[in-house]
């Protein structure tokens, strides 16, 4: 069980986890982007911060939704529009919840994968921030029919993210800015496979606590 | 960095207080979220044209708002596409009922911010189509790559498609025109020097005193290759034959689908230019390169058309679609068409391009 | 030195072939001796206005050449003043018989050569008239140099002048114009970087990346002070107050005397601005400041006029009287009356400046 | 006597000289100017030498005034108009004659001053070329005046313009370009007063040859 009060605190994880890898993730940006995604990431979940507390007595869902829409009215670039539909989608799909079952967090978190696809069609492999969530997933929903605990699934789910995140560095880009670079995009750990890992690490955490 | 900019947090904004309090005729500014519209928006009956990306490529897209060309533009921080909230609520602005087409470059930021703005839009009842900008043909594939970026062909589809909108086109109109200007459209970029974002600082990238980047795009990067410093007839020679010459080019895009409220995805193919063509010859400044060494590029751009039978119709010439201060220059070469050429002599009334009025 | 350009001794010819090439129906050149000229010159029973100075500051003067405009513009080697018998010819080519007016930037080159020009048409039976346009505040005296500098007031004689002629003003009349609207006009200019001449191969000066030059010309000179740099706000306050409270200047100048033919003094003050004048406000880039740094700029320029009850009536802001690929940027500010803002909104159709046409 | 021989030779010299001296004088254009009057003349009398054969079969004044007219229609700047119109009026001095006496040879120089003079206004130390000029002219009547021979009245002249030329270092400039520099062009040679110089240098030397 999951419960309102520990989603909040994911997205309050999250949003310090971003501000404390500001620069490494914009850093990763300078090589095969435009060296913005940290401070797009940042400002970004800063907003989302400043709206929390007006939303606090809604539902998750709404508070997912609430969190995607201000992602969408304050990142700009690619992974604003990418987060926000990822948010937006998990809270629709978890409509007025005050708590999650497991189940409901594989909900969750595959319906906002789902808003991802459909809004920027990465493939696997493409080096996107789909190459993190893809193999989270399927590990998820793995753990989930072995009967694991909340914690346990989470691990194996963020285990994947973090070998896929590190999967994309070999890969060339074939999506977003980096595709231009052609093959000097190789041997460059994507930014948005990173901030993905960080926000699903960031989940398991809160559940530890 | 040595810019007339004060806090670098407030650069667009402050720039944009200055075009509101110089042209309160031409132009309102909205501040939250940003855009820009035509003083006299919404205009009664006309499909409104909207555009926007991120800023620091002026006067594109704000001072292209007005009479013949744009209803509102979206300005993003400095080479970061705005939200979609601001094109949503611009959308709001300028519609008259006769619906909103979005004019969009080519970036996976742009286009997506676009396509969710499309989504509110058309959730709120405004009918909306969306059309995507690609002309830039220093990008060879779409298979491996999101396909050409959207550069100088922009100002030329605004122009002609804001011209068409104000004769009374409709919405699907417009956007078959947008559509068609666009795959008559190829560009390509040169770069003598790199230019500085405010928020970086530092220029995005080194060049020697002896070399230019050869392919950029219009936000600072550095371009396909790094090549040392040539005359400016050969570099014009360069980037004629990489337009003039660049192979037919497929892709597939999104476009808006304003019955079904859905994307749906089109394939389109850009034939190359041959002998007998009539084009209109864009020859623009990225900011530093001053309008006469422009009129040396156009020097030899005309040779290089003559000699493969490709006849210049019309020119534009000097900075329109520029990278902050950078120094050097694009070609952007449109094909045209009685439609087409009627639409770029009809008046047009901005403050980046005026004429007729 | 990196540039757009070929052998450096053909840079003002092949850029004034690329104008011709581009727009043979605005515009005529002759290249022996340089001078452009409207493509209907002459322009029967019309008072034919004639500039001209080194190039490097385009648009001006060739770019307004044009309807509502200049008949005829001198280019001179980059940054150096043409010589009699291109003002002598050019003058040949546009004269109806209503006269010639010479619009003079106060340079000595410039000066004496337009002096020599005059001669030479006078001589030939043209009417002929000379104005001076010294407008810089940054030269505080005219005892002891050879006075204040013609900078961007000269862009604003030309488009007034050149409408009161175009709506039939006799050749005295314009003379009074042109004389007025320059007495009423105040200039300063800053550089945050140095321009490369061609010919020179290397900057002209350097300015190290934390200070800028205050009161400069259109020369690539430095100017009256380098200062650690500043904020635009900073910058614009600077600048607005050595232009808006800048006191009266006097100066002798020197007239040809049309029916006696020879040369006469004349003495002449400027009067400072004061609350309650109304004026046009001019924000120049000097060539490699974008667009959007000059809106930063007037926006604190409009309120420091603000502040000291001076009215802006009207504006332009863009390059219009550059310095090559110099960063920096220049305010003129022309007080105004009903006669100079008419012939200000009339129709002009030029390559740099257009309206209402 | 001065033949019409000796003033072609005489402007042959003026080119050639300055040419030698081209770099010099620009040198010094470029501590108080805008590093041009080197080229600016070169320039001039380049084409004077292209015109000359051209007028060769005429007398003196027409020579003369030919020459002033190319320097006018070639060198631009300041100095095109200054010493175009010195040679101009000092043609039309000594019209139509095909040898010259002493005080023909006075007149000739006198004119063309008077020509810089209505032309420029330069006062004597405003820092130009006038500065060279003037004591040479006065140093020159003088001279005629005790019966001197031509070559020796030549070197008085020179000898008066050449102090003139290295007078001008201390000034501070009050016409042309160099004025808007006000205290920082003092201790720098003026370029026109030099160039001045080498013109009557190179009228001596054709003299003597
Ligand atoms: N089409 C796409 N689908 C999924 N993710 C994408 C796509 N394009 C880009 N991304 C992700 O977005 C990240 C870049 O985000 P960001 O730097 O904030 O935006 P921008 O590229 O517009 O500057 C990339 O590292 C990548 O993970
Ligand atoms: N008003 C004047 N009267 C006489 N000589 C002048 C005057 N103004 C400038 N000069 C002379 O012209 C010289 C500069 O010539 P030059 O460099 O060729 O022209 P510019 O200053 O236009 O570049 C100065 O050194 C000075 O001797
Ligand atoms: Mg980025
Ligand atoms: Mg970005
Ligand atoms: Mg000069
Ligand atoms: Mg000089």
């Amino acid at each position: 069980m999951i419960t309102k009060d520990q989603i909040v605190r994911w997205l309050e994880k999250t949003a310090a986890v971003l501000q404390a890898n500001k620069t490494y993730l914009t850093d990763l940006d300078s090589a095969i982007g435009d060296a913005d995604h940290g401070t797009n990431m940042d400002r970004g979940f800063k907003k989302v911060m400043e709206k929390l507390p007006t939303v606090f007595d809604n539902d998750i869902g709404n508070i997912l939704k609430t969190t995607g829409m201000t992602l969408i009215s304050s990142v700009g670039g690619a992974s604003g529009p990418l987060y926000g539909t990822f948010f937006m989608r998990s809270g629709m799909a978890i409509a007025a919840k005050e708590e999650l079952s497991d189940e409901d967090l594989f909900t969750l978190l595959q319906a906002g994968v789902e808003g991802i696809l459909q809004r920027g069609r990465p493939n696997l492999e493409d080096k996107t921030m789909y190459d993190a969530w893809a193999p989270a997933l399927e590990a998820m929903q793995g753990a989930l029919s072995t009967g694991m605990g909340t914690v346990e699934v989470l691990e194996t789910a963020v285990a994947a993210a973090e070998q896929g995140m590190k999967n994309t560095i070999p890969l060339q880009a074939r999506k977003g800015r980096a595709s231009y670079l052609g093959e000097r995009s190789i041997g460059h750990q994507d930014p948005g496979a990173t901030s993905s890992y960080l926000m699903l690490n960031a989940l398991l955490e809160t559940v530890k606590e | 960095m040595k810019k007339l900019i004060n806090d670098v947090d407030n650069v667009v904004r402050e720039q944009l207080e200055g075009m509101a309090l110089a042209h309160p005729d031409a132009i309102k500014v909205n501040y939250d979220p940003y855009f820009v519209v035509r003083a006299d928006a919404p205009v009664e009956g006309k499909v409104a044209i909207i555009s926007g990306g991120g800023s620091g490529h002026e006067p594109m897209h704000g001072g292209f708002v007005g009479m013949g060309m744009l209803d509102g533009a979206c300005p993003g921080e400095v080479f970061t596409s705005p939200t979609p909230d601001q094109m949503y609520e611009c959308a709001k602005a300028v519609d008259s009922g006769a619906g909103v087409l979005f004019l969009v470059k080519n970036y996976t930021g742009d286009v997506l911010n676009f396509e969710t703005a499309a989504e509110l839009a058309y959730a709120d009842g405004i009918k909306v189509q969306s059309i995507l900008v690609d002309d830039d043909a220093a990008v060879k594939d779409s298979l491996y790559t999101a396909g050409r970026r959207g550069v100088g062909a922009t100002v030329i589809v605004e122009k002609i498609v804001g011209a068409a909108a104000e004769a009374g086109y409709n919405l699907g109109q417009c956007a078959d025109l947008a559509r068609k200007v666009n795959m008559y459209g190829r560009s390509i970029g040169i770069a003598l020097t790199s230019c500085t974002v405010p928020a970086a600082g530092k220029p995005t990238f080194d060049l020697g005193d002896g070399e230019f980047e050869f392919g950029i795009g219009i936000h600072g990067e550095p371009g396909r290759q790094r090549l040392p410093m040539k005359s400016v007839d050969e570099i014009t020679a360069m980037m004629a034959a990489a337009v003039l010459d660049d192979e037919a080019y497929s892709r597939t895009v999104r476009e808006w689908d304003n019955e079904e409220g859905t994307w749906f995805d089109k394939e389109l193919t850009d034939e190359p230019f041959k002998s007998g063509d009539s084009v209109i010859a864009f020859v623009n400044s990225m900011g530093g390169t001053p309008v006469s060494e422009l009129y040396a590029v156009y020097r030899k751009l005309a040779a290089e058309c003559e000699a493969r039978g490709v006849k210049i119709a019309r020119n534009l010439i000097g900075p329109y679609i520029t990278s902050l201060e950078m120094q050097g220059c694009s070609i952007t070469l449109v094909k045209t068409d009685d439609e087409i050429l009627k639409f770029w002599d009809a008046p047009v009334n901005t403050l980046g391009l005026r004429w007729g009025a």
